[in-house]
């Protein structure tokens, strides 16, 4: 890829753009998920040790 | 009642595949990126701007895409009552937003040098404008009423009214374009491609697919957890 | 100190639900209010809590703070549930408090049994648990009159028992209540009203 | 003093979390802003001779089409009722809660307009003329749509009233918003425009918590 083409800085901004949406989608999709099953897995084992 | 049906074995699927999701994902977008970036020869009237296409035209194609699942999805939970569908399909919302919105910031970006303003209300940018607020209606539904499973039926009825009104404004947009016949006539991505700049666009097309199958399996799980978490709260109220 | 209204009349939708009506109240006294339905019990608790006016007539509280009006030193308690289902239990009173300014809402909580769930959105709450959670108002900012419309509505005998508790100590300490209601209270009322026959 | 922060922050927290006040607002805006060149045609040239127009108007529809959510909730649950009874008079609750609602979704919406400009072609020197007079005509929107909420909360289908009540009210704030975003206009009429949106605003604070205040009594009675 030639940096010096004109209008490169387009081509920059869209791909990085593209990268920190993307990497953000998938940071809070992974955290989410981390975060929601360990709380029903710690909710889980409390109900069951209660009933136990 | 038991909300979800089956979640185990949807779990159990998911669990043994995601690692290998992601590894695939990551190795397409390699690829892909490589040969976006590097082999892909500049476009003779372009020049270099053309890359933008790698990272507009798969997501153009996930938004619409997603919102296919979402429809599908809707379809399946109206017709078989399986509320794993409804769940797939509110989960996969917000990724086909991102797409969506991924389209239209790259797609004006691809404008300026083109069209010399960020934002033309060419004909694809409008309809992938309103697909835009087609989700964020979709979103609005589910935020806005608080019981599961009302808002799962509402929202099947949303997505499926609106999957059938894309064609139609697809359509008429196109129609509408021809009829204000703007200045330049621009051929997104330019008239047919050639080998070297094709696979990567198919290459960037199949990474973007397999990252949304990625991220809608484990937002599912996410929500599968999330829907437990409630249930087991409505469980410790009762008993007090 | 002493509760009194002279002469009131409610027209609710163009009825006369009552006309001529007078009451008095004295500190540490029970009312109860009766009569069939449509007979003005709510309307006569909303015009005592500031909420609605009468054509005719006064309600005074004799000994009562000069600079506040009645229905700033009075509670009123009706069938509807003022709880956000998006805020948590706790959340919920921790709002009245600081509107209220001040009050302990543990000590609230504690008092209707909503403790263990001051953590859980009052979304999931039944109708029952919304109601205590209601009634924990009561508690939380002591207020000299308290008006309830039927506050045992939607709660189970422990619950019921709960808010006797409450009632008692509120007349204990001197304060009084107007309670429109058909079900015994844990106690004889010491004043009974019934609108049936007034109107 | 904390009974105002009280109300306030429960009432962000209650959009934040009950699906976005401003989220829906910004949805409706965005709609709005894609029917103009629809209508209207795409030539560049003739919508950016109407952007400041057109963003004014789409940001008071905005507005006024997230007014009935100012007390609707409240009246309903009884909460209204227990406010009547609070240590502070009846219209600061209603003060408070359109600065909640101006917090929530005046403020975004009249930040994002200016933004969003480029969709109808917006030149960028009009861009900072047109937020401050949006920020300062804000607050007058939402003065003025807390009394159109508060006197159609109680009706059942109160959403078209409220719009043929408020509107009206609302030329003044378009008028003067106008002129004072117009971005080479004569200095001394952007000055003059955005003093007399202050002045309308300051009106506003007086006037709107007591014609609030009123309606709702007149509701609960």
């Amino acid at each position: 890829m030639d940096f010096s083409a004109n209008h490169i800085g387009f081509v920059i901004a869209s791909y990085a753009l593209s990268v920190v949406f993307l990497a953000s989608l998938v940071i809070t999709t992974l955290g989410r998920d981390r975060k929601l099953r360990a709380e029903a897995e710690r909710l889980d084992t409390q109900r069951k040790k209660a009933r136990a | 009642m038991q909300f979800l049906a089956n979640p185990t074995r949807f779990l159990r699927i998911a669990n043994a595949v995601l690692p290998y999701v992601w590894a695939i994902t990551v190795a397409l977008f390699a690829v892909g990126l490589y040969g976006a970036l590097v082999t892909a020869p500049p476009d003779y009237q372009q020049g270099e701007t053309v890359r933008i296409m790698y990272v507009h035209v798969p997501a153009a194609w996930m938004a619409l895409f997603v919102y296919t699942v979402m429809a599908l999805a809707s379809a399946v939970a109206a017709i078989f009552r399986h509320p794993l569908a409804d769940v797939a399909a509110k989960t996969a919302a917000p990724i086909g937003a991102v797409f969506c919105f991924l389209s239209l910031a790259t797609g004006s970006l691809w404008g300026k040098p083109m069209w010399g303003a960020w934002w033309v209300w060419d004909a694809r940018l409008t309809s992938m404008f309103v697909l835009m607020l087609l989700y964020i209606g979709y979103m609005a539904i589910w935020a806005a009423i608080e019981e599961p499973h009302r808002a799962a039926m509402v929202a099947r009825v949303v997505a499926l009214v609106g999957f059938i009104n894309i064609p139609i404004v697809k359509f008429s947009v196109d129609w509408w374009n021809s009829l204000h016949q703007p200045a330049s006539v621009f051929r997104m991505g330019g008239p047919t491609i050639a080998g070297p700049m094709l696979w990567p666009l198919l290459v960037m097309g199949l990474a973007y697919a397999l990252l949304f199958l990625a991220l809608h399996l484990t937002a599912m799980r996410a929500e599968i957890a999330a829907r437990k978490i409630r249930q087991i709260q409505i469980a410790e109220i009762g008993d007090r | 100190m002493e509760l009194n209204a002279q002469g009131l009349t409610c027209e609710r939708g163009g009825r006369i639900v009552f006309r001529d009506l007078s009451l008095s109240l004295r500190p540490g006294r029970l009312m109860q209010l009766t009569g069939p339905n449509g007979s003005g019990k709510s309307s006569l608790l909303r015009l005592i809590a500031g909420l609605n006016e009468s054509q005719t007539g006064s309600v005074t509280l004799a000994g009562g703070s000069e600079d506040l009006t009645l229905g700033q030193q009075a509670h009123y308690v009706a069938h509807q549930e003022p709880v956000k289902g998006a805020l948590s239990v706790f959340e919920n009173l921790a709002f009245w408090r600081d509107f209220f300014g001040g009050g302990d809402v543990d000590e609230a909580l504690e008092a209707f049994d909503l403790s263990r769930l001051s953590a859980y959105p009052a979304g999931l709450l039944s109708a029952g648990q919304k109601r205590r959670l209601a009634l924990a108002r009561l508690v939380l900012v002591p207020r000299v009159l308290w008006l309830l419309d039927e506050p045992t509505v939607g709660l189970d005998t422990s619950s019921l028992a709960r808010l006797v508790t409450v009632m008692a100590k509120q007349l204990d300490q001197g304060g009084m209540i107007i309670a429109a209601t058909h079900v015994p209270l844990g106690r004889e009322p010491d004043v009974r009203l019934d609108l049936g026959a007034a109107a | 003093m904390n009974l105002i922060l009280a109300l306030i922050k429960r009432d962000l927290t209650l959009t934040l979390r009950q699906g976005g006040g401003a989220g829906t607002a910004l949805g409706f805006f965005l709609c709005v802003v894609v029917l103009l060149p629809i209508g209207i045609g795409p030539d560049q040239a003739l919508l950016a001779r109407i952007a400041p127009g057109a963003l004014w108007i789409s940001l008071l529809l905005s507005v006024l089409l997230s007014a009935d959510r100012i007390y609707q909730q409240d009246y309903e649950d009884g909460s209204l009722d227990v406010m009547t009874m609070g240590p502070v008079p009846f219209e600061i609750v209603a003060l408070a809660k359109s600065v909640a609602h101006w917090l929530s979704t005046s403020l975004p919406l009249a930040i994002a307009a200016p933004i969003l400009g480029f969709l109808v072609n917006l030149e960028p020197a009009a861009i900072l003329p047109l937020a401050i007079a949006m920020v300062v005509g804000s607050i007058a929107l939402s003065l003025i749509a807390s009394i159109g909420a508060a006197v159609t909360v109680g009706l059942r289908r109160g959403g078209l009233l409220v719009s043929i009540l408020v509107l009206p009210l609302y030329v003044p704030v378009l008028i003067f918003g106008l002129s004072a975003s117009q971005p080479n206009a004569a200095p001394g009429l952007t000055a003059a425009s955005l003093l007399i949106l202050v002045a309308i605003a300051l009106a506003g604070l007086v006037v709107s918590p007591l014609a609030s205040a009123a309606a709702l009594r007149s509701y609960l009675k």
